[in-house]
Formats: C-alpha cells, sequence, structure tokens
C-alpha cells in the first residue's frame, strides 16, 4: 500500500530510450487496463520479469558455474547438450522435472513439502527492493535494507524445516550446522553494512545509490568499496554473504562428504531444484545488495560510460562478482564448524565494530582538505589494516602452514 | 478492515493451533507465523520499520535460539506420555484464560473509543533515528547494555558447568 | 612558535601519557618506556618555550584559561590554566632540566630490573610538577602539588628494599603532608573568603584586587589580617615542600632515592615548587604590607624563616660527610635564600635564585651521581678522594657547579642570583638579620663547597671502589656538560647591568640597568666573604688531602664539640623524636589504657548487669511468660505452614493466580463503575 | 598475514581458468568417443585367448583346455569343455583344444590369476572397456568365438610383455630341441629302442610346458628362470614322454608339481 | 456503539494475550509457557500500535519507538529465558516446567 509510489516512479529525466523502456513497457501494458487494476498488472509485470530474467539467469548461473569449475581444474565442463553445451541447463531442467519424488514415510510431510517451497519464496522475495536500474526497483521502500535482511532471515528457517521434517540425522545435524552458521553470520553481515547506513543516513536503497553519485578527480568513482572501511566491509559482507548463502567454502549445512548433502539428502526431483535454485537466487540478491551498498549500485563507472543503460552496468556487475563467488569455489576447501564459528566471532564481528569506528572517524573527517586529507586516508588505512593484521594474527595462531612429508 | 481481518486470522489462528499441539516445533513454528502476521500488522498500521524489525528479530533470531533450545532439550519425558495433571491443568487454563478474555472484550468493547483518523505522513526512518538518538539517548543506551548483559547471561547460563559439556547437552 | 594558553594543559598531559605508557609497559619494554617518558618531556619542553614565547610577548597580562570543572549545586567548581611569565620560565626550566636528568637516568639506572616503573614514576612526577605550574587555581595547584608528594614517595622509596629508603620515604611523605595540612586549611579559608579558588579570574581571582582588598580589611585572632593568616597557613605548605626550618628534616633523607631523582625532585624542581607557590601567591602574602597595626606581617615571618634556613643548613653541611648529604643541605640552605629573597620583597630575585640554583644543583646532584655511579654506590667523601684524573668530565662540570654554587664572582650564574638576594636584604627596611645570616651563609657555604670538591676530587683514592673509578658513557656526561654550561650562562640573564629576567618578571617589557658597582661594598663584601670561604676551605682540606678513610677531620681536630653538633644535625632528628614521637607514643599509651581499662570496664559491667536481670527474668519467665508464648509460636507456624502451602514451586499456579487476581481487579473496576 | 595464502590459492586457479583457454595442453581431460588416450601398456580388464594366427583363430589357439585357469579362477567365471579329439597346434603337435571356453565378464573381477596360472601363455589380459551392453546376461557372457584373439593383437596391445613371452617360447622350444637332440643322441648312443624319430620332435613342445607351468606358479615376470630351471627341472619330464607318453602330460604335472 | 478500527486492533491484542496465557497456563514444556509470554508481550506490543496509529499524535513516533524497545527488550528475555531453559534441562534432565519446584515452601 506505502509501496504504490515505487511501483509507479516515473521515468523522469532525460534519459535515453534504451534506459527507459522497462519502465515505458510496463506503463504502457498497465494502460490497456482499467485505473484500478494499474497498479496490480503493475507488479504483475515487475513480478514476471524478475522472475523470468532471474530464472534465466540461474540456469545460465549453473552452466558457468560448472564451465568455470572445469575450467579451474582444467577441463573444458559440460559441452555436449547443444553448441558448447549450452542446452544442459535445460536437459537438467528436464531431468530433474522427470525425476521421481521420493518422501520418507516416517518424515513431516508437510514440513517437508513447505520448506523448499518457503525458501524459495523468500529469496525471491528479497529481489523485491533491488534497484536493478535507474528508477528500477520494484518496490521503493524507505526501510528498504531492513526488508532485504528481514526477509533474508526468514531462509533460515526453511533450511531448519527441510533438515528437521526429513526425520534423517544427516539432515537434523545440517539443520543445526545451519542455524548455528546463519546465526553467526548474519551478525557480520548486518555489522559490516551499518557503517554505510551511517555514512549514507538512510535505508533506503536508491537513497543509498544516490549517495555514491560522482566521480572523485573526474575518474575515481564514490563507489564506498572506494574508502578504506568501505573496502573493508566489503570484505567482510562477501565473506558473510558466502556464509549466508551456504557457498563453499562455508557450505557446511551441505557438505557432501560428511554430511551427504545435509538437508537435501531427502529430497529429489523438482523439491531438489527448487533449493538448488533459492540457493542460485540468494547468491544473486545478495550479490545485489553487495553491488547497491558497495559498487555505487547500477552507476557507471566513468562518466563517459553513462551512455549504457543502468540496468547493464547492473547486470555487469552482478556478473563480476558471481564470477568471483566460483571462483572462490573453485579454489577453497571447505571450513571444520570450529573453524567456521571461531571466523565469525573472533575475527569478522571485531573486524567489524572497529570499521565502525573507522567509518564514524570518516565521517567526523569529512570536513579535512589538502594534506589533512592525505592524514585522513592515513588514518583510516591504519585503522582498517592494524586491527586486521592483530586479528588475523590471533586467529591464525598456532596454526602454521602445513609441510607434508610425503605427499 | 479487511485487511485487518486477515490479520487478524493470521495471527489468532496459528497462535491458538500452536498452543494446542503436542509436537513442540509445529509449535514454534506456527508461532512464527503468528508473529510474522505481527508484523504484518505493524505494516498495516504504517510502521513499516518496525514490521521489518519484528520480522528480523522474532522470524530471523528468537525462532533460531527457540528452535535450538528444543533441539537441545529433546527426549524429555513428556515426548513419552501426557502427565496426569495435564487435563486439569489444561482445563484451568482455558477457564482462566477464557476469564481475561471475556472481561478484556467486555472492558474493550464498552469503553468509547475516538475514530482515529488516518495519520498524514507515517514516520520516517530517518524521523526515527532521530528522535532515537536525540529524545531516548538514554534508553537506547540502556538497551544497548541490557542486551550486552543478556547476551552474557544467556551465555554463562546455557554453557554447561563442567569442561566435558557437550556430551552433556544431547 | 607560540602557544595559546588554551593548549597549556598540553604541557602536562604529554608526560602523564608517558606515564600511562610506562605503567602498561611490561618490565621488559626499557626502551618504550623510556622512550616515551624522554620524548614526551622533549616535546614539552618544545611546548614550553612556545609558552615562554607567547608569555614574554606580553609579559605583564596573566593569560588564563578557565572552565568549570563539575557543579556544586548552585555553583560551579572551576580549573583553570595560567600563563604569565612565571609559569613559563618554571615550566621551561622545569622541562629543560627533566629531559636531560630523564636522559642521564638511562644511563644511571640502565642495571636496575624496575627501569620502567622508574620512568613512569618520573614521567608522572613530570606531569603533576608542571600540571602545579600550569594551574590557575589554588585547588588545582594542591591537587597537583599531592601528586607530586605522592611521586616523590614513590622515587625516594623506590628501592623499597632497602629499610631506609623505605623509612625516608615516609618520613618525607609525613612531614610535608605537616605542611600540606596547613595548604589545605589556608585553602579552605580562602574559599570560604573570597567564594573562589582561581588565581585570576578577570578581577574575580583571589590574588586580584577586590579579593585582595576584602581579606586585608578583615582581623582575625590576635589581630592579624585575615589574608595574613591565610598567606601563613599557605606558607606552611611551602614550608614542608620546600624543606625549610622546622620541617627540613625529610630533604637530606630523602637522598636514598636514586641520585637523578635527588636531582630532578630534591634539588632542582619540587622543592623549589613551595618557592613558587610563594612566589605564585606573591599577590596575598604582601597584602598585608600597607597595614601598620598588625602584630606581624606574613612576609616578615617568610624572612624569618629562610634566613634561619639559609644559615642551618649550610652550617650543618659543614660536617657531612656523605657526598649527597652535603648537597641536599646545601639545597636547604638556598632555598633558605629563597625564602628570604620572598621575605624581603624581591620575589624576582628569589624566582632568578632558583632558576639558577635549579641548573646548578641539578648539575652537582648529577655530577654526584655520575661519581656515586663511578664509585660503585660509594658516597663518603672520605672515602673517595683522587677522581680528578680518571673522571675529568665529571671533575670539570662538578667544579663549575661547585663554583656557581659558591658565588665565585662574575662568570658565574649562582654570583648574580645570589647578590640580587644579598642587595635585597640590604634593602629591607624592617630588618639587617637577614642580611647578616645570609653573608654568614655565603661564607659557609664556600667553605663547604670547597671542603666537598677537595675531599672528592683531590688527594689521592681512599677506597677499593675509587681506585676504581672511570668515566662514565656520553648518555651521562652530556647532560652534565649542557647543565655546565647553562649554569655558566643563565647568570647573565639577568645582571643588574641588565636585569632582563626580572624585568620579565615584573611585566616589563624595557630593562633597567643599574651599573654593576651600583653598590659596590656589598658586591665586594660577598667576594671577599667567598674568597675566605674558599680559602679557608683549600688551607683545611685541599692543601694536605686526607691520608686514609679514618682519618679526623680538620674541624673535628679543632673543635670537637661543634663538629659533632653539626654532624648529627643540632639533633633535630633526635629533637623530634623525643617531642613529637614521645608524644604520639604518651597519647598511643593513653588511648590504649583507657580502651582497656575505663571503657572496657564500663562495658563488662553492663554486661554482667544484664546477665544478672537474666536470670532474675527466667526465672519468672519459665511458667508466667512462656507458656503464652509457645502458643502463640504456634499458631503464627501453622499460619506459616498454610501460607508456606501456597509457594508450591510451580510457576503455573503463580501465573494462575496473577490472572485470577487480574480479573478481579478488573471486574470490580468495572462493577464498581470506575470505568 | 592473513588471507596471503587465500590470495596464492585465487591465484593458481585464475591461472588455471586463463590457461586453459590459451593453452589447450593443460586440459587434462579429452573428449572421448572423439578422441581417445593410449591406454598405457599395463592396462588391463579381461582376459582373452591368444591364438597363433590371426586367419585360423579356431585353429591356433595355444589353449589346450587343461583348464588350471577354470580351477584357480577364483570367482570362477571361467567355463571350459575339453574336445574329444585332439588337432595339431602351432608347433604341429596333436593336442587337445578347448570345445567350449567361456568368460563371464559380469563376474570376472580382472584378478589376471588365470594368466599367471596357464602354462601355456594361452589365456592373456585385454584392455577392451567399452563393453557396456544392453542385455544383462548374454551379451556379457563372452564365448570362444569373441574371446580368441591372434598374437598380433597381443603384440599391439602389450608390446613389451608380449615379445618376453615370444622370446620366452622360442627359447624353451629351442631347449626342448636341443635336449631331445641330446635324448635322440644319448638314445642312438645307447642303442636302445630308438623309437618314434618324429616323437623326439614333439615331446619337446609338451616338456616345454612343464618347465613352465612349474615357474608359473611361482611367477610368470621371471623371464630368467626357466632357461636355468630348464635343465634341473626336465629331468622328471624328460623321462615322462618316456614312461607315458600321455597326451595329457602338462595336466598330470600341473597335479603332480603341488 | 460504533466499532472503530481502534476496538478492532484492542479486541485483536486481547484475543492474542489470552491465547498466550492459556499457553501459559496449561503447556507443561518450559519452552512453550516461554512462548505463551512472549506472545502475551507481543500483544501488549499491537496496543501500543493500535493506540499510536489511533491516538491524537500519530506523528510523534513514540508507539513506535517503545515497541521498538520493547523488542529488544523481548530478544532479551527470549535469550535468557532459553537458556535458562536449557539450564533447567541439565539440571532435571526435564524441561516440564511442574518439574521444576525446588521453590517449593
Amino acid at each position: 500500500m506505502n509501496a504504490m509510489p515505487g511501483i509507479f516512479a516515473a521515468a523522469t529525466g532525460a534519459d535515453s530510450l534504451l534506459e527507459r523502456w522497462p519502465i515505458l513497457f510496463r506503463d504502457t501494458v498497465a494502460g490497456f487496463f482499467p485505473a484500478p487494476l494499474q497498479w496490480l498488472v503493475g507488479s504483475l509485470i515487475s513480478i514476471l520479469a524478475i522472475v523470468a530474467i532471474f530464472g534465466g539467469v540461474f540456469a545460465a548461473l549453473t552452466l558457468l558455474e560448472r564451465k568455470m569449475l572445469g575450467r579451474v581444474q582444467n577441463r573444458p565442463g559440460p559441452n555436449r547438450t547443444g553448441p558448447f553445451g549450452l542446452l544442459q541447463p535445460i536437459a537438467d531442467g528436464i531431468k530433474m522435472l522427470t525425476k521421481e519424488d521420493i518422501v520418507p514415510r516416517s518424515a513431516d510431510h508437510l514440513l517437508h513439502f513447505l520448506a523448499p517451497v518457503a525458501l524459495l519464496a523468500f529469496s525471491i522475495l528479497t529481489f523485491a527492493v533491488i534497484p536493478f536500474g535507474r528508477n528500477l526497483v520494484p518496490l521503493e521502500l524507505d526501510a528498504a535494507v531492513l526488508y532485504f535482511f528481514a526477509a533474508g532471515a526468514a531462509t533460515e528457517l526453511a533450511i531448519f524445516m527441510a533438515g528437521w521434517a526429513s526425520r534423517n540425522k544427516f539432515s537434523l545435524l545440517a539443520a543445526m550446522r545451519a542455524l548455528a552458521q546463519l546465526i553467526s553470520y548474519e551478525l557480520p553481515l548486518l555489522l559490516s553494512f551499518v557503517p554505510i547506513i551511517m555514512l549514507a543516513g538512510t535505508l533506503s536503497m536508491t537513497g543509498i545509490i544516490d549517495q555514491q553519485a560522482g566521480w572523485n578527480f573526474g575518474f575515481i568513482p564514490k563507489w564506498y568499496i572506494f574508502t578504506p572501511w568501505g573496502f573493508a566491509a566489503f570484505a567482510i559482507f562477501l565473506v558473510a554473504a558466502l556464509a549466508e548463502s551456504n557457498r563453499s567454502p562455508f557450505d557446511l549445512p551441505e557438505a557432501e562428504s560428511e554430511l551427504i548433502a545435509g538437508h537435501l539428502t531427502e529430497y529429489s526431483g523438482f523439491k531438489y531444484a527448487l533449493f538448488f535454485m533459492a540457493e542460485y537466487f540468494g547468491m544473486i540478491a545478495l550479490s545485489g545488495m553487495a553491488i547497491t551498498l558497495f559498487l555505487g549500485g547500477w552507476r557507471a563507472p566513468l562518466p563517459f560510460l553513462e551512455f549504457i543503460p543502468s540496468y547493464l552496468w547492473f547486470g555487469a556487475k552482478l556478473l563480476g562478482l558471481l564470477l568471483l563467488f566460483i571462483w572462490i569455489r573453485g579454489t577453497f576447501p571447505r571450513l571444520r564448524m570450529d573453524q567456521l564459528t571461531r571466523l565469525a566471532w573472533k575475527f569478522l564481528v571485531p573486524l567489524a565494530l572497529f570499521n565502525l569506528g573507522t567509518a564514524a572517524f570518516w565521517s567526523l573527517t569529512s570536513g579535512w582538505s589538502g594534506p589533512l586529507q592525505l592524514a585522513r586516508w592515513g588514518v583510516a588505512i591504519a585503522l582498517v589494516v592494524v586491527p586486521f593484521v592483530l586479528l588475523g594474527r590471533g586467529l591464525s595462531r598456532g596454526v602454521a602452514p602445513r609441510t607434508y612429508r610425503f605427499a | 478492515m479487511t485487511g485487518l481481518l486477515i490479520i487478524a486470522l493470521v495471527t489468532l489462528v496459528p497462535a491458538a493451533v500452536a498452543m494446542a499441539l503436542r509436537n513442540v516445533i509445529h509449535s514454534a513454528l506456527l508461532l512464527i507465523l503468528s508473529w510474522a502476521g505481527i508484523a504484518a500488522f505493524y505494516f498495516w498500521a504504517g510502521a513499516e520499520f518496525l514490521a521489518f524489525s519484528q520480522v528480523l528479530v522474532y522470524v530471523g533470531a528468537i525462532s533460531m535460539v527457540v528452535l535450538f533450545a528444543v533441539l537441545l532439550t529433546r527426549h524429555t519425558r513428556t515426548d513419552g506420555g501426557v502427565a496426569p495433571d495435564t487435563l486439569g491443568r489444561a482445563l484451568a487454563g482455558l477457564l482462566i484464560g477464557g476469564a481475561v478474555l471475556g472481561v478484556l472484550f467486555g472492558a474493550v468493547l464498552s469503553t468509547p473509543l475516538p475514530i482515529g483518523s488516518k495519520p498524514a505522513a507515517a514516520v520516517t526512518v530517518h524521523g526515527l533515528g532521530v528522535e532515537l538518538m536525540e529524545r531516548h539517548t538514554i534508553a537506547l543506551l540502556v538497551v544497548g547494555v541490557l542486551l550486552t548483559v543478556a547476551l552474557l547471561g544467556a551465555v554463562v547460563l546455557a554453557a554447561s558447568d563442567s569442561r566435558s559439556g557437550p556430551e552433556d547437552a544431547r | 612558535m607560540s602557544l595559546p594558553v588554551q593548549l597549556l594543559w598540553l604541557i602536562p598531559a604529554l608526560p602523564l601519557l608517558a606515564a600511562g605508557i610506562g605503567s602498561l609497559t611490561p618490565r621488559s619494554g626499557r626502551g618504550l618506556a623510556s622512550g616515551a617518558a624522554i620524548v614526551a618531556m622533549a616535546i614539552s619542553f618544545l611546548l614550553s618555550c612556545g609558552a615562554l614565547a607567547t608569555a614574554l610577548a606580553q609579559p605583564a597580562a596573566h593569560l588564563v584559561h578557565n572552565f568549570a570543572w563539575f557543579d556544586l549545586g548552585g555553583s560551579a567548581v572551576r580549573l583553570g590554566w595560567l600563563l604569565d611569565p612565571l609559569t613559563a620560565f618554571m615550566c621551561v626550566m622545569v622541562t629543560f632540566v627533566g629531559t636531560l636528568i630523564f636522559i642521564f637516568s638511562t644511563g644511571y639506572l640502565h642495571e636496575d630490573a624496575n627501569f620502567t616503573r622508574f620512568f613512569c614514576f618520573l614521567s608522572l612526577f613530570a606531569a603533576a610538577m608542571l600540571g602545579l605550574l600550569v594551574a590557575n587555581s589554588l585547588l588545582l595547584l594542591f591537587i597537583c602539588w599531592e601528586l607530586v608528594g605522592l611521586a616523590s614517595y614513590l622515587l625516594i622509596g623506590f628501592w623499597f628494599h632497602k629499610p631506609s629508603a623505605a623509612a625516608a620515604a615516609k618520613k618525607a611523605f609525613i612531614t610535608t603532608r605537616i605542611g600540606d595540612l596547613g595548604l589545605l586549611l589556608g585553602m579552605l579559608w580562602l574559599y570560604d573568603s573570597t567564594g573562589s579558588l582561581l588565581f585570576y579570574d578577570g578581577g574575580q581571582g583571589v590574588l586580584e584586587a577586590t579579593a585582595l582588598g576584602g581579606l586585608v580589611a578583615q582581623t582575625t585572632i590576635g589581630g592579624l589580617a585575615v589574608s595574613t593568616a591565610i598567606g601563613l597557613l599557605i606558607f606552611c605548605g611551602a614550608i614542608g615542600k620546600s624543606g625549610q626550618f622546622p620541617l627540613h628534616v625529610w630533604l637530606p633523607d630523602a637522598m636514598e632515592g636514586p641520585t637523578p631523582v635527588s636531582a630532578l625532585i630534591h634539588a632542582a624542581t619540587m622543592v623549589a615548587a613551595g618557592v613558587f607557590l610563594v612566589a605564585r601567591v606573591y599577590p596575598l602574602m604582601s597584602a598585608d604590607q600597607g597595614l601598620a597595626h598588625v602584630p606581624v606581617h606574613a612576609l616578615t615571618v617568610v624572612a624569618a624563616i629562610g634566613a634561619i634556613t639559609a644559615l642551618l643548613g649550610a652550617l650543618i653541611a659543614v660536617a657531612q660527610s656523605d657526598i649527597k648529604r652535603v648537597l641536599a643541605f646545601s639545597t636547604v640552605s638556598q632555598l633558605g635564600y629563597m625564602m628570604l629573597a620572598l621575605g624581603v620583597g624581591s620575589w624576582v630575585a628569589a624566582i632568578f635564585h632558583l632558576l639558577t640554583h635549579a641548573f646548578f644543583k641539578a648539575l652537582l646532584f648529577l655530577g654526584s651521581g655520575s661519581v656515586i655511579h663511578a664509585a660503585h654506590h660509594e658516597q663518603d667523601i672520605r672515602r673517595l678522594g683522587g677522581l680528578r684524573g680518571p673522571m675529568r668530565a665529571t671533575f670539570a662540570t662538578f667544579a663549575i657547579g661547585m663554583m656557581a654554587l659558591a658565588g665565585v664572582p662574575f662568570l658565574f650564574s649562582g654570583f648574580w642570583s645570589k647578590e640580587a638576594i644579598l642587595h635585597a636584604a640590604h634593602n629591607w627596611d624592617v630588618s639587617h638579620l637577614p642580611l647578616y645570616a645570609g653573608l654568614a651563609a655565603v661564607v659557609l657555604t664556600a667553605f663547604y663547597m670547597t671542603r666537598l670538591v677537595a675531599e672528592t676530587f683531590f688527594g689521592s683514592p681512599r677506597s677499593e671502589e675509587a681506585s676504581h673509578a672511570h668515566e662514565n658513557s656520553a648518555v651521562m656526561t652530556v647532560p652534565l656538560i649542557l647543565l655546565a654550561v647553562c649554569a655558566v650562562l643563565l647568570g647573565f640573564l639577568g645582571t643588574p647591568a641588565y636585569p632582563w629576567l626580572q624585568a620579565r618578571l615584573e611585566g616589563h617589557t624595557e630593562v633597567h640597568g643599574h651599573p654593576i658597582f651600583e653598590g659596590a661594598g656589598l658586591l665586594m663584601l660577598s667576594i671577599v666573604l667567598v674568597a675566605v670561604g674558599i680559602g679557608s676551605g683549600w688551607a683545611l682540606y685541599g692543601r694536605r688531602p686526607r691520608a686514609n678513610a679514618n682519618a679526623l677531620d680538620p674541624i673535628e681536630g679543632r673543635l670537637p664539640g661543634l663538629f659533632a653538633v653539626l654532624r648529627a644535625r643540632f639533633g633535630f632528628d633526635e629533637l623530634y623524636a623525643a617531642t613529637v614521637g614521645r608524644l604520639n607514643t604518651a597519647m598511643a599509651a593513653l588511648s590504649d589504657g583507657l580502651d582497656r581499662y575505663v571503657w572496657d570496664a564500663a562495658v563488662r559491667f553492663l554486661a554482667a548487669l544484664g546477665e544478672f536481670g537474666g536470670v532474675v527474668n527466667r526465672e519468672a519467665d519459665e511458667d508466667v511468660l512462656n507458656g503464652g508464648f509457645d502458643a502463640t509460636n504456634d499458631r503464627l507456624r501453622g499460619t506459616a505452614r498454610s501460607y508456606s502451602a501456597a509457594q508450591t514451586g510451580g510457576a503455573h499456579g503463580y501465573l494462575r493466580t496473577v490472572a485470577v487476581g487480574f480479573v478481579l481487579l478488573v471486574l470490580i473496576v468495572m462493577l464498581g463503575g470506575g470505568v | 598475514m592473513l588471507g596471503s595464502g587465500l590470495l596464492q590459492g585465487l591465484k593458481v586457479t585464475a591461472k588455471n581458468i586463463a590457461g586453459s583457454f590459451h593453452d589447450p595442453e593443460r586440459l587434462v581431460t579429452v573428449e572421448y568417443p572423439e578422441q581417445k588416450t593410449k591406454l598405457p601398456e599395463n592396462y588391463r580388464n579381461f582376459p582373452f585367448l591368444v591364438s597363433e594366427n590371426a586367419t585360423d583363430p579356431m585353429g591356433t589357439l595355444r589353449c589346450v583346455a587343461c583348464q588350471i585357469c577354470e580351477k584357480e579362477c577364483p570367482p570362477q567365471c571361467i567355463y571350459i569343455e575339453k574336445s574329444k579329439d585332439k588337432k595339431p597346434d602351432a608347433a604341429g603337435k596333436m593336442q587337445v583344444y578347448p570345445a567350449v571356453f567361456d568368460i563371464d565378464t559380469s563376474v570376472c573381477m580382472s584378478c589376471q590369476i588365470c594368466v599367471e596360472v596357464c602354462p601355456f601363455e594361452a589365456i592373456k589380459m585385454d584392455q577392451v572397456f567399452e563393453i557396456a551392453t544392453t542385455d544383462r546376461f548374454n551379451a556379457l557372457l563372452l564365448d570362444r568365438n569373441q574371446l580368441a584373439k591372434p598374437n598380433s593383437y597381443y603384440h599391439q596391445i602389450h608390446p613389451t610383455e608380449a615379445a618376453e613371452v615370444d622370446g620366452r617360447l622360442l627359447a624353451e622350444r629351442k631347449a626342448a630341441e636341443e635336449k631331445a637332440k641330446a635324448a635322440a643322441a644319448a638314445a642312438a648312443a645307447k642303442a636302445a629302442a630308438a623309437a618314434a624319430a618324429p616323437k623326439p620332435v614333439a615331446t619337446p613342445t609338451a616338456t616345454a610346458g612343464a618347465p613352465g607351468a612349474v615357474a608359473a606358479t611361482v611367477s610368470v615376470a621371471k623371464p630368467a628362470t626357466p632357461p636355468a630351471a630348464a635343465p634341473v627341472s626336465a629331468t622328471p619330464p624328460a623321462a615322462a614322454p618316456a614312461a607315458s607318453p600321455a597326451q595329457n602330460a602338462p595336466a598330470s604335472d600341473g597335479k603332480a608339481a603341488p | 456503539m460504533i466499532l472503530t478500527p481502534l476496538h478492532l486492533c484492542l479486541l485483536l491484542s486481547s484475543a492474542l494475550f489470552c491465547i498466550g496465557l492459556i499457553g501459559a497456563l496449561s503447556r507443561s514444556s518450559s519452552i512453550l509457557v516461554l512462548l505463551g509470554v512472549e506472545l502475551m508481550l507481543n500483544a501488549a506490543n499491537l496496543n501500543f500500535i493500535a493506540f499510536w496509529r489511533y491516538g491524537p499524535n500519530p506523528a510523534a513516533g513514540t508507539g513506535v519507538l517503545f515497541v521498538l524497545f520493547s523488542i529488544a527488550v523481548a530478544a532479551a528475555e527470549a535469550a535468557v529465558g532459553l537458556a535458562l531453559v536449557i539450564a533447567i534441562y541439565r539440571h532435571q534432565r526435564s524441561i516440564r516446567l511442574q518439574d521444576a519446584r525446588r521453590l517449593k515452601g
């Protein structure tokens, strides 16, 4: 109800047609309907667009991930289905759809069914507030950041439901692991972007992106990642996001080799595909959040590149982040449970708290200029690096690089 | 008005069912639904910040703690059968609860209340923040201290007494 | 480079920071602790120079920065910083001497296990001392004053494992505390009378005309003006801190501390705090000068105490054999000089002497420290000797310090400052007795310093330790040389021909000099007296050096009685032990006796009375009352049991009760028509 | 510093990602049905029967249906039926041949024991792995015709081993001939009943198997042993043909050896 | 009598409160009792919002702030309460509330 203005944000300004066409298209289609229904139609078009586009992204991402993992391991990756294996996602989808849906006899049937649905629903909910381009915000909320994480918090519940409903000890262990992990990493995730909210002074996504407009010296974008505290926050956010989306190296709840896929053990067929989809949607949503918070949203990195439509910039940044996620997955081995929680509580949380202080310093010294500007940078970088090094030393105390005698 | 009725339905029915179910996990999950309904009420009332806070805190955090507590305290004797005094207690509870309900309804219905006008502008997040930081600074600090103390207290309480803890917490 | 008064707090804050760092440094962090202390002190020195520049730009002004410390009902307790030439000169002196002594200490205490603690204390002392200097409030000054005392206590007792050091620390603390009581009383009285403790506050301060006028106008017991009484009470503090007669006894004992401590605290800075205090509150002290009817002026007392102390200290110093004790009594004597100067009305001469004395006395102490360090902690001059050869730098600088102290004419700073004091005493119209005491002290000073140098550096070594002595490292000699240079040059800041320092202190921007020989008679006299002192000293000790460590002192041979009295320091310690100590013991014994025999007996009697009453009562109770009480008790217990039955321990029950109670309450309200 | 190791790891994988595009050498896989990697020489999966001649595989099987392999096979996947008649083998000697020789590859566990026990170098391990079928039963039961592969094929897949085997057979054959000659000479010298002239020609084949069988129970991979052992152990077999020039001397020897 | 939206809100909250109360009174599992109490707390929060929304001064935001603090306190309460439940479970090997009655008078 309050969100209606967001749905009908007018495509204003002297943007190019390329920039405006999504909004124009929606408004035109909605225009065919009687006025009381227009908001509904408009919303439906937005929803359909999101589901279609990100469904496609999901499909492409599965292929991309497999291709890239193949390359990481010096393999070509899937290349049989269609040219260069491009039809692989379709084949996978058909396989998943036609598979037998098995539900254990002693499982909690209702919850077993609800878990993947809820998970997917919550992950798609998060897309509602991400600005995909200029004026391309499905839902313009005053407290959008809070909404995002409120919706994201509910995914933990779905994973717990899945694990518990399966009546399988591995699944239950996975559920408990998932709870512990998600709770542990919720904290650094939230703490990492508090500095941004502090500096931007708003919880609104568009507000945050507006704060990152412009360029320093004409070519360095005023994105938050290009500040010492912003960079640190971005790194923390990235690690926490990996953990929140259960991606390797934080895939303990799934942990094929330990828990035979954890909460997914008793799922097959399309329900399994839904889990899969939800995981990727979560990853995409968190990447979109990272882009919005740290990478200037849909803004172009250089002034002369602004002719490219904003949603393409968003897509490019999204692709970059997703590739980074895949790259990380292809590189790092899985953490142990104690390492996981230690990393969160003894490293990321204190670091994020320090970073809050750094951001406060940054905000207080915004008036400094000239040589003081250099001092500001120096102090801020020191405030980031010194806790990092000290905490890192504490974290890796007693852990020497391993030497293998027989390798 | 219909919105309110739907919200009431979403809030009350799961809560009522949750209180009647034997399975604690189901109860907890239903209660989470009920809490989400309360968040919807906040949203309906125009306090969207509060709605998201409610979801974040209740659905995101408290529910986790509840589920954890349930998992950590399974295998109780109550799992096996019904305690002998259950029926009596339930009846007493229903009776007293019904009495309270009646009293409250009577009180509410017999009170003439003003028909409030719709607020012109809902409170913005920014406004809330300013108010929180300016007028209610002390309260904010106190809540911060309270949360810290509660965190520490919870850790101390839940940590097992002996060093050989883990097998204790089955 | 100039430092605004608002930032004056930086000067004490830096050493405080260093002290904090030092306190947190583990024992192994020697470099960190000493480095932080020295760097902080050096920066404070630079800041002090800045402050001096600020102050000299407008020497007559008292730049202040006041702020409220905390609210006290209607009024607020206010503190503040004060910057005038007096503060600035003192700060520069303290930080400069302090820096050099810090550097010296790194060498002197190199082998001590508690190195970091030492620097922590030293920095704490420096912070407190500088805070005392920059304070614009008697309260802040008093706080720092006590902190200084604490630091002094800690440092005297630095080697607390030595019983003598621990005792000396206690003695110093308690003795100065007697004086501090006076200061505290004076402060309270002052606050009571004026409602403020700020020195300068734009016309509202206690040292400004309004308040002083009020103070002078009132009289108190014995016809004293209130200002006189307060001034004398404050002067009590100065007596304690500056080791004036009769509270001078702690100062020589304070030499139990490490020698750099003696140099910094008990020669150059802290003991001068008393002088500084009197100079700071000089308007208050001198407020009663214009009154003819008062029995005594505050400054007269100051002059008398100063004169007595000057003479006394010099006399005792003649017969001491510990190198540091000689210097300690010389300090007592010189402080007496300063007090004398204050008393006779020339506070600038006192400050001038304070500054020059700080340098050459620090030099002398550090020189003695160098000797002691080289001679493996042998401090007895009878067992030293012949160090001139192996320790050239130390000897040269020590000799310069000795000549400055003795007042060798023209070249050395001590001469000029002492001349200024003697001239002031000469011009005092109340009495010439202080002048005579001062002149006598001149002879004695020259004499005992000659004796000290001759015994220590001339002749041949009279002990194993002395014969193995060799020059110390540059860390220790360079500060000596720097101080020696200052000990020579500083005097030229205030020669009668060009009294720049005096003029600036008094707030003049231009300098009016006099020809040096304007009061040539006195000048000549003092030169002759110095010559007599040095000559007689050399005749007795220099020409025929002591043969061995056990040989009789020449004076002891000729005047054994006098020498014994002097060596026993006129028996002040024994006197105090016999009077104050005895009194204390007697009071304690009395209290003990009272407690044991009088109060205790009374209590016992009451107890016996009660017991008797009890016996009587019991007989009566057994039958009459008990039955009734038992019955009541049974009832009570039964009731309690039924109440406790309600405490089921089950939370459900409690909650149920609450709910039922709620329902009942609402029903009552509703049915009662409350809604 | 913390994280440096992580960055190193990322560098390695980044090199892999980029490198596999511009340098196909890095790719560890091949496009299988189209491309195939050359199997290592020692690769083996299921046994096959060696025949001397590619044109007439059934006629030149080395196997004499002695049935040792059938007995030794742990999962018992070999089934042999002896022929009633005899046929001349490669050396021209008359031998029994397997009328039926089946191996059930769904049971075979590729242990190679049959190869090790075979005294005639008649059964060897194959390298064919593309044996997937749509029939679970018949298609995996290989018969004599499917199993027989020529010696040249053996040379093709295990060149080293095949050359060694051929050399050994040749040497044995030679040794047997010389001994036969010597025996013949001795017999002539004794002037005993120098019976059949062609028989001594045939015996070497028979006797050649005997030391082979003895040696095979010890180790196949001891090419040096048989020539050295031959003169020593040749004595009883040398007597055997004299005592009983039986058709199945190898079989009886196989029994005698343990 | 007119049934205003405020009335409805209040009825909703009192119903929720009673559900929580009944749960707290009749369930034996301490966790569920705690959850019942939590529901009662939420019902109170609903009242704050309702009165804020329909009160004389909805622009002030006091009600929202109060509920915000209340949620924070509830979070603390839940954490400590559940930790207590776990502690009780350790001691009694049971989480039945009626088993934990060592304070019986």
